[in-house]
């Protein structure tokens, strides 16, 4: 039973993990239908933020939920303006153009600090204890800042302006410019907020996985499958793809060893597009965000 | 006067959007050589109808079946593969590409090359389409736009043609000349229109259906649906 | 010189072809400088190896310059980048040995780069060094492999752990060659000291999140684990495992972890305790290596990478090289392989080295150490231990005209039943 | 973009390229020759891109996944039947063939471009996560063992019929660019028939397409199939110019160097991207012999600056700039003509 529950955290991690690292990339799609694919390095940045932190004395909270989402979110706005501005409508070329970023931060960062960088930072979290097994303390921490995050995004969406206006534009883009609102500006906000969400994620992942340069390759692929099942709607798509493939995964990965959980995550999400070819919230959650 | 065969048939057509009955229940028939327009104020269901119709949208329940051939849910490739000509509401043409080619790719989906070039050069002279012959249609204004897509459907000689607001966004002349090749396609084949422009209706159809809330209000001449009052308010509002 | 070159070539085109051999003898130039070509990833995935090898190659070639070169003559390191691409180890190898006509390639870190040179290396006959721990079986008269391999460092490192932690084992390894083949190792080694080797699991090297496995490992009480992990996503593992606590209560012990200078990248307290076994540690308490530690640091000035057996050995495996070219006067293939199989020897900072002949491996001290604040602790020393798993299926001695790869298909194919 | 392609165009740079093939052997070193029979595979692979992106409108992001699957092919093939000239045909085979199917799943599916772009990026990196996966003695197809994230070996190409001939590396490179060249005619003929004619128009206009009757799923699954057996027979020359195949073929960024090769090109052509992968093939081997610059880092800025600035590639542009000035030569000339004449009239 311990056992059982242990396990239960364990997959629900999984999961959380899943849905920390597609945020940022569904916000960005959700809002703007641009697939970035330097998403991976904006999470990279994330962890490199609190790395240096870290690193010079910086408090490790500090860094992790202030400074990596500010400094990723200005990144964020500065390629906004000078890149991804002036590629709406041009959705390959978006692609494209983020793909060359991608290239481009993982160079920049390597030339800057090298192929590895030390790292003291530990998950400053304790061990806690169900029956007779442990489980880190940080992945719960990180599954509740997972909960939190997505009910900020929901609020932020229905409460604010920010939001009415933005969900405006996800439901019809053209309309929302005819009404006055300025798309541009939306867009820059959006792309800025996304980069920011992706910036947390790769700031609380650093202390799990350490960081590399080229760390970013191996979570866009996962957050890029997720994004993509799940659809346009940010938070119905990234849960519902979250859990499903995340599931498959964690229990796959028990069952038979992690060779196969991820290959079974690929086909899940596969078989998942090949049945519903715009995501599931395309299919089933036409009206949520 | 024997009554003509039935070239295109809809039997209890529907097409639902979540709640919202777009098409009900349609039963319509055109006849051989026959010039049908549909008219109907907005969201009357007009346009939903006709996408049935040319395979772009799969009814919800119901048939449609041209020439004996039951072509529900069919692609529009197939309705085209018919011989069928098909114009949509939005200019749909290869912008890349200039005025003869768009329609010699017409033309050559059907006839031998020879005869081919042959109909462009007849659909150029028919439609007037000399001194745009070698532009680039992306950048032509939109009637001569919505020429060339005429062209398009005339240039392969269909014998069924359906052509959805083939007037919108011309000038008076261009609507004008438009009706008259309307007519003149009509000598050899069965058309449906789908048509917002009274005056335009007027100078081309005899029978006219109109749409509303999704079903045939009523069929007849535009004269006496111009005379019915209930036709009136339907159209107009209330403002007669 | 090169443009006469490059116009016999074109007249002899067809003549190259057939005998590709035939110029670079007739070409290898006995005066002007002996070229040394080093063929390591200094960017891409593989770059946190390849870097300190270059370094370490870098500083033993300037050391012997500036002793005078050798044999009276200038040795010219050519460093190529391919960039953790198969393709450009090819095409480098290429370069090297048809274009450069180089004395001596240096080269590869993945048993997949060296599969795709070795080939190329031995047909244009340059000789060819192989500097990286790796799962053993190359028995090839061309290429000296010089890294250490499993049976080496397992061999040694089981019994000591079993004894000190517990006789279940948990296995976890890589999931490609190397790691298929150490886990064999180590459950062969692992039951021949009575104990059980309950789980083995494979990991690709992509895989970051290791939460399953942590709590099977809980679930399996095992006594310690085995952790043949491999690269920067693999790292993870540690970092998680002692996140959950594990690492108190289920040590680890590990044939791979601090080669890619992990123990530098997690923390103090997620690290220690963890026992490895190297040919190389940094932390070896001998003059030559404090020396050449010292050097080193001086050299690279503050951002001096850790030393490990990658950097160290490629150090040493350029000296027993050059100590093989003054004892044959020649740096000519064919002699100096003669010499290096004759029993020259290098006393380098890991300590004596040799060449094993009939493998052309090599003799090597093994070390076992405790990580402890992130330096290791030397705890055991082994002296001259011979590539034992290696030595089972290859005999250059008997049979010299050889150059294969025995372990490709696994243990088993190469005829080894454990 | 012209409807009616030029073949003659195409004859005249195959012309040039075969001028090339003779020439190569006296203006490049040795070892460059044995070198170039891996960017020749690589070309071709940029070439299959060009086709199906450039003329069939669809982009592949996973164009490697073919690619890889016919380095794989050939390569256990060769090992199963202990020759190369049988193992070519079934690489082409098995790539178009494997196209083939998961086009009826993705063209049948209606799944919009960009979703294309993604499945095929996901396929590929399956294959790519499933090769690596095959690391056990017990993954073996035949005789010819899988190997995992080493890889396998790829046996040498030997003359057709002798197994036991091999080809020396200049014949080897002959072969290579015939099939380049092959390849490349094939293509630029391609493009100028019916069913070339038909896909640029799906490019152009899908829905206009299908209205004049073209089925433009089963011309979108063709030439994704051709597209993907020229892959495949690219990935054959690749593995043999490397004597090795491992799952990198697979890779995102085994992917993204066709796209930017093909994007530097110029999209619209297909003697651009097979340009451009030389150029650039040799660029990044140069940033790996020296250590200035990254060689991640100079990619990327290649790909961000082409995008932005020069979206159409280097060869359409320059090829319009050229026909501007052309232009503008004839109608200065012709003001020129017409003022002589005036002032020989007056």
């Amino acid at each position: 039973m311990d056992l059982f529950f242990s396990l239960a955290l364990q997959i629900i991690y999984g999961v959380a993990n899943l849905a920390l690292i597609s945020l940022g990339l569904a916000i960005v799609f959700g809002m703007m239908r641009v697939i970035n694919l330097a998403h991976g390095e904006f999470l990279m940045l994330g962890g490199y933020t609190v790395v240096v932190a870290t690193n010079n004395g910086v408090n490790i909270w500090f860094a992790m939920l202030v400074l990596a989402p500010l400094v990723v979110g200005i990144i964020g706005l500065i390629v906004e303006r000078c890149l991804i501005q002036w590629l709406y409508g041009r959705m390959i070329d978006t692609l494209l153009a983020t793909w060359g970023l991608s290239l481009l931060f993982i160079g920049i960062i390597t030339s800057i600090f090298g192929a590895s960088t030390t790292t003291v930072i530990s998950p400053p979290l304790g061990v806690v204890k169900i029956g007779e097994y442990t489980s880190s303390g940080y992945e719960l921490f990180l599954i509740l800042v997972v909960i939190a995050l997505l009910i900020l995004v929901y609020l932020t969406l229905r409460l604010t302006s920010l939001g009415l206006v933005a969900r405006a534009t996800m439901q019809n883009a053209d309309m929302a410019a005819c009404l006055g609102i300025s798309t541009s500006r939306i867009y820059m906000l959006t792309f800025s907020l996304g980069a920011a969400v992706s910036g947390l994620a790769g700031g609380l992942l650093a202390p799990m996985t350490g960081v590399l340069p080229n760390i970013g390759v191996i979570y866009i692929a996962k957050a890029f499958i997720t994004v993509i099942s799940g659809g346009v709607a940010i938070l119905a798509g990234t849960t519902s793809a979250s859990i499903l493939l995340g599931g498959v995964n964690g229990v796959i990965s028990y069952v038979t060893g992690p060779t196969f959980g991820e290959v079974a995550l690929l086909f899940t999400a596969i078989i998942l597009l090949r049945l519903m070819p715009t995501g599931i919230t395309g299919r089933f959650f036409r009206k949520s965000q | 006067m024997l009554k003509r065969e039935v070239v295109l048939e809809t039997r209890n057509l529907s097409m639902h959007f979540g709640g919202v009955r777009a098409v009900d229940n349609v039963d319509f028939q055109l006849r051989e050589n026959e010039l049908r327009c549909l008219i109907g104020p907005n969201g009357a269901g007009k346009s939903t109808f006709f996408k049935c119709l040319t395979g772009q949208l799969v009814p919800t329940s119901g048939d449609v079946i041209i020439r004996d051939i039951t072509m529900t849910g069919r692609e529009p490739h197939d309705v085209a593969g018919l011989g069928v000509g098909i114009k949509t509401q939005v200019p749909n043409l290869f912008d890349g590409l200039s005025t003869q080619e768009n329609l010699w790719l017409s033309a050559s989906r059907w006839h031998a090359d020879k005869r081919a070039s042959v109909l462009v050069k007849e659909t150029i002279e028919r439609l007037e389409l000399g001194d745009i012959r070698l532009s680039v249609v992306g950048s032509l204004a939109h009637g001569q736009r919505q020429r060339v897509e005429l062209g398009m459907v005339v240039a392969a000689e269909p014998w069924l043609v359906l052509l959805d607001e083939p007037a919108a966004g011309m000038t008076e002349e261009e609507t004008y000349k438009t009706a008259e090749l309307i007519k003149d396609i009509n000598q050899t084949s069965a058309l449906i229109v789908v048509e917002h422009d009274m005056n335009f209706i007027r100078a081309i159809s005899n029978i006219v259906t109109l749409f509303h809330q999704g079903a045939i209000f009523m069929e007849d001449t535009m004269d006496v649906i111009s005379a019915d009052p209930r036709a009136r308010e339907i159209y107009l509002g209330h403002k007669t | 010189m090169s443009i006469s070159r490059r116009s016999f070539l074109r007249s002899t085109a067809g003549v190259t072809l057939a005998a590709p051999a035939l110029i670079n003898s007739a070409f290898a130039a006995s005066h002007g400088p002996i070229k040394f070509v080093s063929i390591l990833d200094q960017s891409g995935g593989l770059d946190i190896y390849g870097a300190p090898m270059v370094d370490a190659t870098r500083m033993a070639i300037d050391e012997m310059n500036e002793a005078g070169g050798l044999l009276g003559r200038e040795i010219e390191l050519k460093v190529y980048d391919p960039q953790s691409s198969i393709q450009f180890y090819t095409q480098f190898a290429t370069q090297a040995a048809a274009g450069d006509k180089a004395d001596v390639v240096h080269a590869g870190i993945t048993s997949a780069s060296r599969e795709a040179i070795r080939p190329t290396l031995a047909r244009y006959e340059t000789l060819y060094f192989y500097n990286t721990l790796y799962e053993g079986g190359v028995c090839d008269m061309n290429n000296f492999c010089t890294g250490s391999t499993p049976a080496q460092t397992v061999e040694k490192l089981v019994p000591y752990t079993m004894k000190k932690w517990g006789k279940k084992v948990y296995i976890v390894a890589a999931d490609y060659n190397y790691g298929h083949i150490t886990a064999q190792w180590v459950q062969k080694y692992v039951r021949d000291n009575g104990g059980d080797p309950i789980e083995v699991e494979f990991f690709p090297l992509d895989v970051t999140n290791f939460g399953p496995t942590i709590k099977k490992i809980q679930s399996s009480g095992a006594d310690m684990v085995m952790s043949a992990l491999v690269g920067g996503a693999h790292v993870s593992f540690y970092r998680q495992y002692a996140a959950a606590g594990m690492n108190k209560s289920v040590p680890v012990a590990s044939t791979t972890f601090g080669v890619g200078n992990e123990h530098k990248l997690i923390s103090a307290e997620e690290g220690d305790g963890m026992i490895c076994a190297y040919s190389y540690f940094e932390e070896i308490d001998s003059d030559a290596n404090r020396d050449f530690v010292a050097r080193f640091k001086a050299r690279m000035g503050a951002d001096a990478p850790a030393l490990n057996e990658l950097a160290a050995r490629s150090y040493e495996a350029a000296y027993i090289w050059a100590e093989a070219v003054k004892a044959a006067g020649t740096a000519d293939r064919m002699p100096v392989i003669e010499a290096l199989r004759s029993g020259v020897a290098y006393d380098g900072p890991s300590g004596r080295v040799d060449i094993e002949p009939k493998t052309n491996h090599l003799n090597q001290n093994v070390y076992l150490a405790e990580l402890k604040n992130q330096s290791f602790n030397i705890i055991e020393s082994y002296v001259s231990q011979p590539p034992t798993d290696t030595l089972m299926v290859c005999d250059l001695v008997a049979n010299p005209d050889q150059s294969v790869f025995k372990f490709e298909n696994g243990l088993k194919a190469a005829g080894i039943d454990i | 973009m012209r409807l009616y392609g030029t073949f003659n165009g195409t004859l005249v740079t195959a012309g040039l390229a075969i001028i090339f093939t003779l020439l190569a052997p006296s203006i490049f070193q040795f070892f460059t020759i044995i070198t170039l029979t891996q960017v020749i595979g690589l070309s071709i692979l940029t070439l299959s891109l060009a086709l199906v992106w450039g003329f069939g409108g669809v982009l592949c992001f996973g164009q490697s996944a073919f690619f890889g699957i016919g380095a794989y092919a050939y390569s256990v093939a060769a090992v199963n039947f202990g020759g190369s000239t049988g193992a070519i045909f079934v690489a082409i085979f098995v790539a178009a063939a494997f196209a083939i199917i998961l086009g009826y799943f993705v063209f049948f599916g209606r799944v919009s471009d960009v979703y294309l772009a993604v499945i095929t990026l996901t396929v590929s990196l399956i294959l790519y996560s499933l090769m690596r996966r095959t690391s056990g003695p017990e993954y073996k197809i035949g005789s010819a063992l899988l190997g995992g994230f080493n890889g396998t070996g790829s046996p040498p190409l030997n003359m057709p019929g002798n197994a036991s001939a091999m080809l020396f590396p200049m014949q080897t490179f002959y072969v290579s660019m015939a099939f380049l060249i092959v390849a490349y005619v094939f293509s630029g003929w391609l493009i100028t028939t019916k069913f070339g004619r038909v896909c640029i128009s799906i490019r152009e206009n899908e829905v206009r397409t299908s209205l004049l009757g073209y089925d433009t799923r089963l011309y979108k699954i063709g030439i994704f199939g051709i597209s993907a057996g020229i892959a495949g027979l690219g990935g054959v020359l690749f593995c043999v110019g490397v004597t090795r195949v491992t799952p990198d073929v697979f890779s995102l960024g085994q992917s993204a160097l066709a796209i930017i090769w093909v994007i530097v090109g110029g999209r619209a052509t297909l003697i651009g991207p097979v340009l451009a992968t030389f150029v650039l093939y040799f660029l990044t081997a140069s940033l790996g012999s020296q250590q200035l610059l990254n060689a991640n880092l100079v990619l990327g800025s290649i790909l961000v600056v082409f995008v932005l600035l020069v979206p159409n590639g280097v060869v359409p542009t320059f090829s319009k700039l050229f026909e501007k000035r052309r232009a503008k030569r004839y109608s200065r000339l012709k003001e020129h003509r017409i003022k002589m004449r005036k002032h020989r009239s007056a």
